[in-house]
């Protein structure tokens, strides 16, 4: 065995495992509104399981699956699709962030997903940039 | 008994301060740049602890809404059943921004010690001297 | 001089120590800040917003203006990191 | 709030952060911050705040130590004090 290459069960356990983290961190991210959960601990929950993608693979095989820029631009969407969604509640003529505006029914529960989605985005994409950072800092 | 209720419940009063007591040892005693960053977690958490106190309540549930005890009727809400969720919301998001605090102190952790080779406060100030 | 980082810790603890005391007991149903606001939010909020959970009804709707900001902070932080270690790597390569 | 579990806790918090100021080895003391992490969560879930629990566990305990545990390795794991 290389110095940098890890056992096999501990690759084939840790790829196992990742759908179904990441599938958890959407079911807190979506379900946030009934139980405890929500856009911060959702998004946490989707970074860690790249981070655990890169501890059982080795780092290069999460590279792999995503570019720096997409990484970066990701960060940025999820504050934008936030600061957005008031300037669409401005456009509806009710205040900044006010989503009883949206033309939905229970609208400001539809407004709150949004919201915790956007959240989710800006920090599953600003952890794993750190991540990044560090570790592939020489 | 009030001598005792009101003994219990400065427990976590008491508590926070020599947490924060432990952090600040930490942060100002210590030589060693990641002993400073652990005492600085552990400050954070002890102001953490104090403010997600004031939220708790005697005999009060979490502060998630029952349902379903009579359908269709909204249940009548009291505010001394459920534990109050605005001190948790504010420390909910600041736990989210230590992350990114700490992970822009390591950060400039990892340069310091490209840069200098050390972690220790006072062979990094001789260096800081020698190099200029 | 050796020990003063002590001295410093030992008299701010006990100065915090003194000032905690005249707190309100943990878990004191009356004490200021579950009388103030709160109250509003828990009585109101599920009629209002039709979200069961408190914590993300605050959070996401009463009090969003703060959310923004704490997520432009973590934003903040990633580009910070990114800046830091990314931009040594560029200033090695010249 | 049961008081009783309320001490303990409160107790063993304590005790992770002394050890985790004190003891020299760089890696026992981020593991040992970690604990000090879930502790406190267990501590919260005690108090009623399952949502700061929650966040807890998975950014304190679970994200905050694998970036300690970075820097660790690839700087020194010994410590002068």
């Amino acid at each position: 065995m290389k110095p940098g290459e890890r056992d096999i069960i501990i690759r084939t356990v840790c790829r196992l495992l990742v759908p179904f983290v990441q599938l958890f961190g959407l079911y807190v991210i979506m379900h946030g509104h009934s139980s405890p959960g929500g856009g911060f601990q959702g998004g946490a929950i989707i970074a860690s399981s790249f981070i655990l993608l890169a501890m059982g693979g080795g780092y290069d095989e999460v590279k792999r699956r995503f570019s720096l820029g997409a990484l970066t631009a990701t960060t940025s969407a999820g504050v934008l699709l936030y600061a957005g969604l008031g300037v669409v509640c401005l456009m509806l003529g009710a205040n900044y962030l006010d989503y009883a505006a949206l033309p939905v029914s229970d609208a400001r529960s539809v407004g709150m997903l949004l919201i915790e989605i956007a959240v989710g985005i800006t920090v599953t994409a600003a952890i794993i940039s750190i991540f990044h950072d560090l570790v592939t800092f020489e | 008994m009030a001598g005792l209720a009101d003994l219990i419940g400065q427990f976590n009063n008491v508590t926070y301060v020599v947490l924060m007591m432990i952090g600040f040892y930490a942060m100002t005693g210590k030589r060693n740049l990641v002993k400073k960053l652990v005492g600085m977690n552990i400050f954070q958490w002890s102001i953490i602890l104090f403010v997600v106190s004031l939220s708790a309540k005697r005999d009060a549930t979490i502060p998630i809404v029952l349902e379903g005890n009579n359908a269709g009727a909204l249940p009548a809400l009291e505010a001394a059943q459920y534990v109050n969720p605005l001190p948790q919301v504010l420390m909910l998001t600041a736990i989210v921004v230590g992350v990114a605090i700490t992970g822009v102190a390591l950060a400039l952790l990892l340069r310091i010690y490209k840069r200098y080779g050390t972690l220790e406060e006072d062979q990094l100030l001789e260096r800081i001297r020698l190099t200029g | 001089m050796r020990y003063l980082h002590l001295v410093v810790t030992t008299l701010t603890g006990l100065l915090l120590i003194m000032g905690s005391l005249g707190m309100p007991a943990t878990g004191d149903p009356d004490s200021p800040p579950s009388s103030h606001v709160s109250p509003r939010y828990i009585e109101q909020g599920y009629k209002e917003t039709a979200v069961p959970n408190m914590v993300t009804f605050v959070l996401a709707d009463y009090r969003s203006f703060d959310t923004l900001g704490e997520v432009t902070v973590i934003f903040t932080g990633a580009m910070a990191v990114l800046l830091i270690l990314r931009g040594a790597r560029s200033e090695a390569e010249e | 709030m049961i008081w009783q579990l309320d001490l303990i806790l409160l107790g063993l918090t304590v005790a992770c952060a002394l050890g985790a100021v004190q003891v020299r080895d760089l890696l026992t003391s981020v593991v040992l911050l970690s604990a000090f992490s879930l502790f406190m969560c267990l501590l919260w879930i005690e108090m009623g705040a399952v949502d700061v629990a929650f966040t807890e566990a998975a950014v304190g305990a679970g994200v905050t130590t694998v970036l300690f545990v970075v820097v660790v390795l690839k700087t020194e794991r010994e410590s002068q004090d």
